[in-house]
C-alpha cells in the first residue's frame, strides 16, 4: 500500500508492509522492521531503529477528499500531514497544496457577526471577509487568496457548523 | 454564617476545583447545569445537580432567579460564582444575601467600587496606589479620539465592564482608531451588555504582574505575593507563574502594600487580585482589581502551600484570616499552562467538539484541574478553557522543565488544543530567561517549521490505521458500515453517548 | 561517573516514576520489558525500549546479562534498578560498575553487609544502634524451635534474605510453630532463592517507622525524616505517612542519629532506609537497612520537596549532596496509600486482568503514580500494585480528609482492587487519631456491612444495562454476536488489542 | 423488566421502565423518576430525587448463571449484587446464597504449590485444601463449608487460569 506523504511542503514516497505478522517501514525506499501496538483505541505504542516512541493519531478533515488527513500528538508536539494513494494524487494534480478558490468552510460552529464582502467583489490575500463569534470570541476570517467573491452562503447573523459553506472565492483570473 | 451546602453557580473545571475542597472540607455540594451540560464533569462530581435552562448562558448560568429557585429547592445556603459569570456581579451578590444565602465573595459594595474601570480607578489613586496615565471616563467616539491623541499613540481601548481581555484593543496609529474601537464596542456590548469603552496610555512591553490578596470580615487583610501573567494571546493570559521573575523582594512588599491599601480602601472581603503593569524599570501602575478568585490561584496555592478556596469559605463563615502576613509562606516556583480548545496555528481559534481521548499526566508536583473528561463535549457556547496544568519546582527552570515533561505527557484527541504550543514556549529561550512582556506573542514563533525526529513514527501509525481500514473494507459484505467515515468507527464507543 | 542515557532495570510504576525525573533533567531512557510487558506503560514512555525475554522475571528482569547487552546496544551509561528486582544484589550491581556502567544505588559491599539481616543486624549492634532481642543466625527447624521457647512466644520468623513481608510468619503458640516456619521457608525459597529463617522476639503493637537517609560518595550522609508504615496487610505495608504521628522532635532526631550511625558503618552511598520498630513507650529497635529507594519515598518527597531520584542521579554523578542537615525542610503532613489489584474481602487475593476503565483522581496536593492505564493487561506474574496514591496538606488530618477526597474520584474497573478499603481507613477512628501497630488490620473491620444511600443508584445502572442488553438483542437477528457474554460488548474496543 | 435484586443477604424487587424516554426505578413498589446517562462506557451519571451520584459499573462473574452480577464503584465505595429474573430465580429454587458442595474454582491465576487433601476426604468448614502461588505470595485455599472431596482437577505443580475448576465438594449428608 504506497502512499504520498504530504507534510508542508515536503512529499514523501511511504509504505507500511504486513508480512508474516511483521511491519517494515519503507520510507523513500530505506527498509526499517517496526513494531507497532495500538495500546488504547488510537494510540500507538511504537518501536523502531531502537527508540520508542507514543503516538496519537486523530483523522482530521482534509481538504483534498482523495487523501487521509491526520493530526498526531507526541511526546515532542504535534505533526499534521496526509496520505493520498499516489494513483489517485497523480490524476488530481498531485500535492494537496491549497490553489487560489475554492470553497471557503467556516472552522467552528458559530455565529456571522458581520460580513464585509459582497458577491462579485474582489478581494486582495488577508483581507477580512467576516466577522465570526463563538466561545464569547470576535474571530476575523481572512482570504486565504486574491480573488473574486463568487457567492456567498451566509449574512450576517447566520450561524455555521463546523466546515459549513460561508464564501466561495473565484482565482483573479477566473474572475 | 453558616455554609453547609455549597450551589456552585458556575461549569468547567472551576466548579470541579470548588466541589473538591467542599469534599476535604464535609460541605455538601450543588451542580445547576444548562440543557448542553447534562454530562459535564461538574455534575458528575456534585453530590446535587439541577438543570437552569437552556446552553446560551444569558438563559441559564446568568439568570440570578433561576439559581434561587435551586437554592431553595436543594437547601444550599451559600453560592459559590467561580470566576466568570456572576463572580463580579453585585446585583446578583445582593439577591442572594437578601434571600438569606451567604454569598461567597466580596460584599456587593466592594463589586461596585471595582466594577467599573474607571470608578476603581478613581479609588486607587485616592487610596494612593500609582496608576496608569490615561483619561478615566467613558465618552464618545470622536472625544476618545481627541484624548488618545492627546495622550499619544500607542494607546488601549478598554471597555469599563470588561475583563478577560475581552473589549481590548491596542491602537498604534490614529488610521487604525475607528475600526478598533468598532470591534471594542462591539465585543464589549456582546460580552458584558454595555459598550462603554475608555482609553489609556499604553506601556512599552509591560509585564502584567498582579497581587493575590484577601481580606475577612473583621478587616484584616494580607497579600499572598504575586504572579506574572505577561504571556498573553489576543491581550487573554495563556501562562501564569508564582512568583514573578521580574519581582525583587523590596518590590513584592512595594507592591503588596500598595494592593492592601486599595483592598482597605473598599473594606474588602474574600479573595481578590490587584493586577499592575509594571515596565522594565520595576515601577508598576494599578491596571484593576478582580473581586474574585482568579484562573491563576492554582501558582499562588502551590507556592503558599494555602488552599484559597478553603480561606473564602471561612470568611464567608465570619472566620478571621489563618494567618498573618509574616506567616505566609512562600516556596519554589510554581507554573501554569491554560489548556484551551483552540488552534494556535490560526490565531487562536475555539475548537469545540468531542473529545475522543484524554490522558493527563502524573506524577510529582504536577496538578491538573481539569473539567472534561474522555468522550465529553466541548460545547460552543463556553469559554473554551478545558484544564489548567501547574507544576511546581525548588526553582523557576526546574518548575518549567516540569512542566515541558508533562505537557509532553499530555495526551487529547478529537479537538485541537494548545499543548503543543505550550512545550515550544517552554522551551523558548526568552521565556525560560524570564524576559516577560505581554506583547511577547504577538509574533507567531511557535509555529512548527521542518520534521522532527519523531515524524517518522507518526506517518507510521497513520499508515497502519489506513492498512488495517482496507484490510477491515475487504473483510467486509459490500454495503455494511457505510454512511460512516471509517476512522471514526474507531471511536465507536462514544456514538451511544 | 555519566549519567546521560539510564536504563531502567524494572518496571510498573517505579519505572515510570524514574522516566519522569530523567525527562526533566535531559537525560534520555532505555527500557526492558519481559514479552508480558510489550504493552505496559514504562515501554510506552522510555525513549528506547528492548525486550529481554519471557514473562518469568527470573528469565528477564533478574538476567544481569540480558541488561548488559541492552546497556552495550542502547548505549546507556547508567542502571536504576528501582526496587525490588535487582535493587539490593551486590552481584548484579558489580557486574554493571565491571562493564564500565554507573550503578545508581550503593557500594556493593554495602548491599553485602545489610543483604542479610542477621548480618545487618551485626552492624547496627556494633554502631551503637538499638536491635530487638531475638537470635542472629539461622538455624535448623529443631534449634529455632529452641530459641523461640528461649526468646519467648509470641516470636516473628524472618528470611534472611527476605524483605516485602515475603517469608515473614508471627509465631503466637508453640503448635502452629512448625507449619508457620514451613511456609516461611517456601515463601523465601520461592521469593529469594534462599529458605534461610530466623527468629526475633516479637514486640506487641509495634509501630513500623523508617528513616529516609542519603550520602554521597564523599561521606556527607543526612536523614530526611522519618516514614510511619505500621498500617500493613500480611506484613506488606499498605498506607505510608510523614512524619509520623508517633514521632517527637527528640525522638526524630534521635532516630535520625542512629540511622547515619548505621549508613556511616557500612560507608553508605545513595538512598537509603533504616527501618526501626517502636513500641508505645518510643523505645526504638533497628529492623532491617534497605539499600535502595523505598516504595513509600514520595510522601518524603511532599514533606521536604525534594527529588529523591534526582539526588541519587547527582550522588551516582559522584556530586556533593545538595543540602546539609539543617536545610532539610519538614513542612505539612503526606499520605500515601498502594492502589493493588487485589481483593481485600478475600484476605487480599491478588486479581490480576485487564484493566477495563481507568480514572485517576485530579486537583491539588494530589499525586499519582501509576504503572498501568485503561486497557492496560495486569499480569499476573509480578507485583500486583498497580500505583501509588498520594497527598499532601498543612495538618495530618487534612492530608487524609484530601485523600479520602480523592480515592472517591478514583475509578479502576475491570479488576478487584482496594480502592475501597483504603476509603474505610481514612474514616477509620484510630487511623485518624493517629493509633497505629503492624497489627491494626488483623481483623477486617472494613468489610461493607449493610446498604448504603448510593445502592439504589448502583443498582439502577445495573437495571439500566440490563435493560439495554435485552433490548439489543430483541433488535439483532438471532445468531449474530454470540459466543461473548453481552456484559462485554461494551468494552469491545479492548477486543483488538 | 422486574428483577429480583440480591445484596448480602437482603432481597428486593426492583424494576427499570422506560416510557416515552423517561426512566423511573420501581423500588419495592415506589416509583422514582430517574436521569441516566452512561457518560463514559460502563460509567453513568445518575440524578436521582435531588441527589447526584456516578456510578462505574463493573459486570463480574456470578455462580448463578440465571442471575447477573454487578460490582458497582461510586465515592463511597464499592457494591457488589446480582440481579435476577424473578421467574427463574424462582424456579431455581429461590436465591443466590452459595448451598454446600459444588464445584470450587480458582479466584486467579496461578501454581499449586501444595495440595493438602485427598479425593473422598471429609473436610472442615475453613480447612486449607491447597495452597496457590500467584504474583509471589502463597495464599490458602480454603473450604467454604464442610463436606466430602468428590474430585480433585489439580495435583501439585497444576498451573490455573481464573475460575478454573480446582476442587468439587460434596455436601456432607450427599457424600
Amino acid at each position: 500500500m504506497k502512499r504520498t506523504l504530504t507534510f508542508g511542503k515536503e512529499q514523501h514516497e511511504v509504505e507500511l508492509l504486513r508480512q508474516d505478522g511483521a511491519l517494515t517501514l519503507v520510507w523513500e525506499g530505506e527498509a526499517h522492521p517496526i513494531d507497532i501496538r495500538e495500546v488504547e483505541p488510537g494510540c500507538y505504542s511504537i518501536l523502531m531503529d531502537g527508540r520508542s516512541v507514543e503516538v496519537l493519531l486523530d483523522p482530521a478533515k482534509s481538504p483534498d477528499p482523495d487523501a487521509h488527513a491526520f493530526r498526531v500528538m507526541v511526546y515532542d508536539g504535534v505533526y499534521e500531514f496526509a496520505l493520498a494513494d499516489p494513483r489517485r494524487a497523480l490524476l488530481a494534480g498531485g500535492g494537496a497544496g491549497a490553489g487560489a478558490g475554492g470553497t471557503l468552510t467556516s472552522p467552528m460552529p458559530g455565529k456571522v457577526v458581520k460580513l464585509l464582502v459582497a458577491a462579485g467583489e474582489a478581494v486582495q490575500e488577508g483581507q477580512t471577509l467576516l466577522i465570526l463569534e463563538a466561545m464569547k470570541m470576535q474571530n476575523e476570517y481572512k482570504s486565504p487568496s486574491a480573488g473574486t467573491v463568487a457567492k456567498l452562503y451566509v449574512q450576517e447573523g447566520s450561524t455555521v457548523e463546523t466546515a459549513s459553506p460561508m464564501v466561495e472565492l473565484a482565482a483573479p483570473d477566473a474572475g | 454564617m453558616p455554609v453547609t451546602k455549597v450551589l456552585i453557580a458556575n461549569r468547567g473545571e472551576i466548579a470541579c476545583r470548588v466541589i473538591r475542597t467542599c469534599r476535604e472540607m464535609g460541605i455538601r455540594t450543588v451542580a445547576v447545569y444548562s440543557e448542553a451540560d447534562r454530562a459535564a464533569l461538574h455534575v458528575r462530581m456534585a453530590d446535587e445537580a439541577y438543570c437552569i435552562g437552556p446552553a446560551p448562558a444569558r438563559e441559564s448560568y446568568l439568570v440570578v432567579e433561576k439559581l434561587l429557585d435551586v437554592c431553595r429547592r436543594s437547601g444550599a445556603d451559600a453560592v459559590h460564582p467561580g470566576y466568570g459569570f456572576l463572580s463580579e456581579n453585585a446585583e446578583a451578590a445582593r439577591a442572594f444575601e437578601a434571600a438569606g444565602v451567604t454569598f461567597i465573595g466580596p460584599r456587593p459594595e466592594s463589586i461596585v467600587s471595582m466594577g467599573s474601570k474607571t470608578a476603581a480607578r478613581e479609588v486607587a489613586i485616592a487610596a494612593g496606589c500609582p496608576v496608569v496615565p490615561g483619561v478615566q471616563e467613558t465618552m464618545s467616539d470622536e472625544d476618545l479620539l481627541v484624548a488618545s491623541t492627546k495622550i499619544g499613540f500607542p494607546v488601549m481601548l478598554k471597555a469599563a465592564m470588561g475583563g478577560g481581555g475581552k473589549g481590548m484593543r491596542l491602537v498604534h496609529k490614529p488610521e487604525d482608531f475607528a475600526s478598533s474601537l468598532a470591534r471594542a464596542r462591539g465585543e464589549a456590548l456582546s460580552s458584558f451588555g454595555d459598550d462603554s469603552v475608555y482609553v489609556e496610555k499604553a506601556i512599552v512591553q509591560p509585564r502584567h504582574i498582579e497581587i493575590q490578596i484577601f481580606s475577612d470580615a473583621h478587616g484584616n487583610h494580607v497579600y499572598l505575593h504575586e504572579r506574572e501573567c505577561s504571556v498573553q494571546r489576543r491581550h487573554q493570559k495563556v501562562i501564569e507563574e508564582a512568583p514573578s521573575p521580574h519581582v525583587t523582594p523590596e518590590m513584592r512588599k512595594a507592591m503588596g502594600e500598595a494592593a492592601l491599601k486599595v483592598a482597605r480602601a473598599v473594606n474588602y472581603r474574600g479573595a481578590g487580585t490587584i493586577e499592575f503593569l509594571a515596565d522594565a524599570d520595576r515601577n508598576f501602575y494599578f491596571l484593576e482589581m478582580n473581586t474574585r478568585l482568579q484562573v491563576e490561584h492554582p501558582v499562588t496555592e502551590w507556592i503558599t502551600g494555602l488552599d484559597l478556596v478553603k480561606w473564602q469559605i471561612l470568611v464567608a463563615r465570619g472566620e478571621k484570616l489563618p494567618l498573618t502576613q509574616e506567616q505566609i509562606p512562600l516556596h519554589g516556583w510554581a507554573m501554569e499552562c491554560r489548556v484551551y480548545a483552540e488552534d494556535p496555528d490560526k490565531n487562536f481559534m475555539p475548537s469545540p467538539g468531542r473529545i475522543t481521548f484524554l490522558k493527563a499526566p502524573g506524577g510529582r508536583n504536577v496538578r491538573d484541574d481539569s473539567g472534561v473528561y474522555e468522550g465529553a463535549e466541548v460545547p460552543m457556547f463556553y469559554d473554551p478553557m478545558i484544564s489548567k496544568l501547574s507544576t511546581w519546582g525548588p526553582t523557576r527552570i526546574e518548575a518549567i522543565d516540569r512542566m515541558r515533561a508533562a505537557l509532553g505527557e499530555y495526551r487529547i484527541g478529537g479537538i485541537r488544543h494548545n499543548i503543543a504550543f505550550h512545550e515550544v514556549l517552554m522551551e523558548h529561550e526568552p521565556f525560560r530567561k524570564g524576559d516577560l512582556h505581554t506583547g511577547m506573542l504577538d509574533k507567531p514563533f511557535w509555529k512548527k517549521k521542518g520534521p522532527g525526529p519523531d515524524l517518522q513514527f507518526a506517518v507510521a501509525a497513520a499508515l497502519l490505521h489506513d492498512l488495517e481500514s482496507e484490510e477491515r473494507r475487504a473483510a467486509q459484505p459490500a454495503g455494511s458500515g457505510e454512511g460512516k467515515p471509517d476512522a471514526w468507527k474507531h471511536w465507536g464507543r462514544f456514538n451511544r453517548l
